[in-house]
């Protein structure tokens, strides 16, 4: 049973990946990176590492989140037009 | 046939992360888009740590924290990959931070995140 | 009506959010079109378009080819999950049966980062400190890097936000911040005990500056955390991790002992040393995280 | 207790790392630069009383960080070759910081000179780490402080290029990691360790038995490949030239000199002390070394001769050189990777200098660097004008010189090896010719007098003048003129790994 | 008895935070504008988290597990309207031609 669970949170693992590289909006890129970094702490609470899934939630879906957002903000890619 | 396909689903882990791994290298070679490499650096690091945290997983036993006296070595997982992923995770994420502080210069000083233009330009700027 | 059918391109259109794509009788009207983009160079010169087009091909060959040769390799690999792979040795037994003996640490995985493995640890800190230095160097405002028209706009930017904070925000701020500091405390002194431990910690503390920095302006976190703060608290962290850490690598290379109490395992105060270095860490972590937020949006700490 | 010369290689790597962190402390960029200046001339001491006790007995021990030993804790090794490049990579850091500092404080922002002297002491602290380790993982941390610590020495200079530049740099620094990350952990996949004797016995067990060897060749193949990236190989190197030509002279000097050169002796340490030679051997990895450095030797001596900037240029040759040395390595002789070895000495020393030498030479013009309108500068500063002609005249091949020792040597090695003699000879010719062709007319373009240019006038930089100059040259003359010995030092101390 | 019935009321409970999940998503694949998906958004972390927390509840009993989901609830509760409320009034702002896509405007917008 948990093989399918696990399946599950795999394919929503590639699709987070595929769509955040073709998704030309920057900010939709982020934000689907940032489920991408949710589902991977998922799974690491899966395979009993829960200091990963703590560490992960906390840097990689927080943190490094929060960096990407500014950084759009500093280039100015937050205004809805296309990668600029 | 179905011994093969038992055999995918079993190492479903290793797969993913290897598959991820080829998807975020990719990205970070071809990308053009900086943010988007970085994405992909990203993506190719934690396909890396999935990669090793899932070898030291064991069916059935469970995440080494000694709380109720049982000291056997047969109950708890592998611990080594858990602390070396740790160590890869905070890594990157500096390493993510500096890239971002490098394309926060260039879109000043080019105005564009698209990293061949970017190339482009110096070079036009060398001639 | 081509790209109607092509099922990648429908796809992609819809997670760009242009329109529901997938059912197109959904939609009367199509959204309108995003201008598009001025080229900021004009046509490549053909050189330059063979050569893009030919590292491309070379780039997505190779990326293919190391695919499956990393396929073929899983498949010869151990097993997932069996408890006979070669990862679990001797190694393995050593540090769950031993490690609280020797350690102190509950968690093994704790003990493992901090005391058996040390010097890998005190190189993570210090890619902290490399990471946050750096970003200093690019981002810290002087004469280099600064553009007088987005000074202006983020003087504008700063004003606006100073006399429009948001009442709902900053309430929610003032109750859930306790809340993430106590928690982010509780996960760094628990370390050695629980899962978490100086960098998750770390990270959750960052946070709720950030969090707070957000809700208030940087100017009230300036009060009581500034540059002179940030310098002193990363670097007599990083320094006590190094200095401890030091002390410990060359008794334990000369086979003296420490002399320092392992504790009673699973109080609070135990495990000796490793108690110390997650605090040390913890805060080493709280404060970079920090001043990457705060370097990245205002160039200064 | 251990002898006292054992805590050397953790002491000498703690002091780096411990000082790199407390310089934000200090008030500033000067205190700094003379707190880093101090530090790795005391590397320097520690390491050449190692080397003063090791290469006598002939020893290699390991070292313990921390209470437990070889299987459950990190550890350090260390031997003679480890002394000698400990002791070299102190050394030329201390003279390029010494030799480049006017450069250094005129091109970097006064407030941003502290943030570089700690990315100088972290490099310093990853390169030892990284000559000494016994561990794998710890060798991968450590490449990582060294990739941002030289991605962010050349940023500091902070104009568009530079930016420009370490961004590709740190891009394919990135996937070079990343290689290297998943080849270890597929080692570790396979072995169950992180230690490097601890591997070894592991992969002559499944050698032996044949169990898993591709994952063995694919892992070999990884190491190398992701090594090769950081080094500059030939198909991987293209960032090089600019980011090494870009940079302040210090920095370039240390790149050039010292960075590539620590992954590659932590590549040598690998394949001998993970693998054994003999495996790497029989796994081919060898030859694809040998292919890629012949062609690396071609193609950054035609690049180097057709460009101008004189920095670039330096580069380009860098990448020629790395090209010598994995040639060496993959000759399949051991006579091959001791040569490999004296050259990665030699050019330690070599790059340096002509970098220091040629950024002084170019202040002569107001900064200029392209090589033609360096006409006559040797005569306003006939210290670099002399350094640049002793380096030029080694890298070319000129008898007692340092070049020419590593040159003869591989030359030797490739004879033991009739298989791939031809093609080294060949390779070694054309690259001897193409070296003379770009060097000498630099050499002899600065000795020549012009009487319509206008040099600034020269502030004598006494650093430079009396000590960082003349000590570089005579690290050449000394290395060309002591082939045998080192040689016969190197082959000893590669015996021990 | 009683465990039957309260097993039961956790089923529903957990089927009808199901119903809200789905229901959620579709309103987000299904509006276009984005108020309107984060109206739906916020639907889903609010009612559905309480439905589901409140039917594991249920199915658990009361213990410390419970206590501490509760508590989940309760934060999340905190946050994730104040999250809704920052997005839209990001939107609010930042939308140029906000009464194409809206029929009330409140006049008294700040900048």
């Amino acid at each position: 049973m948990n093989v399918i669970y696990e399946l599950i949170l795999i394919v929503f693992l590639f699709v987070c990946a595929i769509g955040a590289f073709l998704s030309e909006r920057l900010l939709i890129a982020v934000v689907i990176f940032m489920s991408y970094s949710l589902v991977m702490s998922v799974i690491w609470a899966l395979l009993q590492s829960p200091d990963l899934a703590i560490t992960e939630a906390a840097v990689g879906a927080g943190v490094s989140g929060i960096l990407f957002f500014i950084t759009l903000k500093r280039i100015h890619a937050l205004k809805g037009t296309k990668d600029e | 046939m179905k011994q093969f396909i038992v055999e995918l689903i079993n190492d479903r882990f290793m797969i993913a992360a290897v598959l991820l791994f080829g998807l975020g290298f990719m990205n970070l070679l071809l990308q053009k888009n900086l943010i988007k490499k970085i994405i992909g650096f990203n993506v190719m690091d934690s396909s890396i740590f999935l990669f090793l945290a899932s070898q030291g997983y064991i069916n059935g036993r469970i995440a080494p924290i000694i709380t109720n006296g049982v000291f056997d070595a047969e109950v708890y997982i592998n611990p080594i990959p858990s602390g070396l992923v740790l160590t890869g995770i905070v890594v990157s994420v500096s390493v993510t931070a500096f890239f971002l502080a490098l394309t926060v210069r260039l879109y000043g000083i080019y105005k564009t995140v698209d990293f061949d233009e970017i190339m482009l330009l110096i070079n036009k700027e060398a001639e | 009506m081509n790209i109607e059918t092509n099922f990648f391109k429908r796809l992609n259109d819809w997670v760009n959010g242009e329109a529901d794509r997938l059912f197109p009788e959904l939609h009367e009207t199509d959204a309108p079109k995003p201008p598009e983009p001025v080229a900021t160079i004009g046509p490549l010169p053909n050189k330059d378009v063979l050569f893009l087009t030919s590292y491309q091909a070379v780039a997505l060959i190779v990326v293919i080819g190391m695919v499956s040769i990393l396929l073929y390799t899983v498949y010869k690999l151990p097993l997932f999950g069996v408890a006979d792979n070669p990862a679990v040795n001797e190694v393995v037994e050593r540090y769950v049966e031993k490690g609280l003996e020797e350690t102190g640490a509950v968690n093994v995985v704790a003990g493992m980062i901090l005391d058996y493995r040390a010097f890998d640890t005190l190189g993570e800190s210090s890619v902290l400190l490399l990471a946050i230095t750096s970003v200093m160097m690019l981002l810290l405002k002087d004469e280099k890097n600064t553009d007088p028209d987005e000074e202006l706009i983020e003087a504008h930017e700063a004003v606006i936000e100073d006399h429009n904070r948001d009442m709902i925000l900053q309430t929610m701020t003032i109750i859930l911040m306790p809340a993430i500091m106590l928690y982010g405390i509780y996960v760094i002194l628990n370390g050695h005990l629980s899962p978490g431990g100086g960098f998750s910690g770390g990270a959750i503390l960052g946070a709720g500056l950030i969090l707070f920095a957000s809700g208030f302006g940087h100017n009230r976190v300036k009060k009581f955390f500034n540059m002179k703060t940030f310098r002193t608290l990363t670097t007599i962290a990083l320094l006590g991790y190094g200095v401890l850490k030091t002390y410990s690598f060359l008794l334990g290379a000369n086979h003296l002992p420490t002399g320092i109490p392992l504790g009673t395992p699973g109080a609070i105060f135990s495990s000796g040393l490793i108690f110390v270095l997650d605090i040390c860490v913890g805060l080493i972590v709280a404060c970079t995280m920090y001043g990457f937020f705060s370097v990245f949006s205002r160039g200064e700490i | 207790m251990l002898p006292y010369y054992y805590n050397i290689p953790a002491v000498s790597i703690l002091l780096c790392m411990i000082s790199g962190i407390s310089i934000p402390l200090l008030s500033s960029g000067r205190r700094a630069y003379r707190l880093t200046l101090f530090v790795s001339a005391t590397v320097t001491l520690l390491s050449a009383l190692l080397m003063y006790k090791v290469i006598p007995l002939n020893e290699y021990f390991t070292y313990m960080m921390g209470h437990f030993p070889a299987p459950w804790g990190n550890e350090l090794s260390a031997g003679p070759l480890e002394a000698m490049m400990g002791f070299i990579f102190g050394l030329v850091m201390f003279l390029s910081l010494l030799g480049g500092s006017m450069t250094l404080f005129h091109d970097i922002l006064p407030g941003k000179q502290k943030f570089y002297f700690t990315m100088m002491n972290m490099l310093m602290a990853a390169l030892l780490a990284m000559t000494y380790t016994n561990d794998l993982f710890t060798g991968y941390v450590f490449i990582e402080i060294s990739t941002i610590a030289a991605c962010a020495i050349v940023v500091a200079r902070d104009t568009p290029k530079t930016i420009g530049s370490t961004i590709r740099y740190l891009a394919i620094s990135l996937l070079g990691s990343g290689l290297f990350l998943i080849g270890v952990v597929l080692l570790y996949c396979i072995t169950g360790h992180l230690l490097m004797p601890n591997i070894q016995t592991q992969v002559l067990r499944l050698v032996s038995t044949g169990l898993y060897t591709v994952p063995l060749t694919v892992v070999a193949g990884l190491l190398f490949v992701g090594i090769a990236i950081k080094s500059a190989l030939f198909p991987f190197g293209a960032w090089l030239p600019m980011a090494h030509g870009g940079a302040t002279t210090t920095s370039s000097a240390v790149l050039s000199g010292l960075v590539l050169k620590g992954y590659i002796v932590m590549l040598i340490k690998i394949f001998y002390r993970v693998f054994t030679i003999d495996v790497i051997r029989d796994l081919n990895v060898t030859n694809i070394m040998f292919a890629c450095g012949l062609a690396g030797m071609i193609y950054g001596s035609i690049e180097a001769f057709r460009e101008e900037h004189i920095k670039r240029m330096l580069a380009h040759s860098s990448m020629a050189q790395i090209g010598y040395i994995f040639m060496g390595i993959g000759l399949d002789v051991n006579l091959g990777v001791a040569a490999a070895f004296l050259q990665i000495m030699v050019h330690a020393f070599v790059k340096p200098l002509l970098f220091l030498c040629a950024g002084r030479l170019s202040e002569v013009y107001d900064h200029e660097k392209s090589s033609y309108r360096l006409r006559g500068s040797a005569h306003k500063d006939w210290v670099a004008g002399i350094g640049f002609t002793i380096g030029a005249m080694s890298m070319v091949g000129i008898p007692l010189l340092g070049g020419f020792a590593a040159k003869f040597y591989l030359v030797t090695s490739a004879m033991m090896n009739p298989a791939k003699l031809w093609p080294a000879l060949i390779t070694l010719m054309i690259s001897a010719v193409m070296n003379a062709l770009y060097y000498m007319p630099e050499v002899i373009a600065i000795w020549t007098r012009c009487e319509l240019c206008t040099p600034n006038p020269v502030e004598s930089n006494l650093g430079f003048d009396l000590i960082s100059a003349p000590l570089l040259a005579s690290g050449v003359i000394f290395l060309g003129l002591n082939g045998y010995t080192m040689i016969q030092v190197i082959q000893r101390g590669l015996a021990l790994l | 008895m009683i465990r039957f019935l309260t097993d039961l009321i956790g089923v529903i409970l957990i089927s009808s935070s199901m119903f809200v999940f789905a229901s959620s998503v579709l309103g987000i694949y299904r509006f276009r504008y984005v108020l309107n998906r984060m109206h739906s958004a916020a639907l889903c972390e609010t009612l559905g988290m309480m439905l589901l927390v409140s039917g594991l509840t249920f199915l658990l009993g009361i213990s410390w597990h419970s206590a501490k989901m509760i508590l989940i609830v309760v934060f999340l509760w905190m946050a994730s309207p104040v999250a809704s409320h920052l997005i839209a009034r990001a939107e609010v702002l930042t939308h140029a031609h906000i009464t194409d896509e809206l029929e009330v405007v409140d006049d008294e917008r700040h900048i």
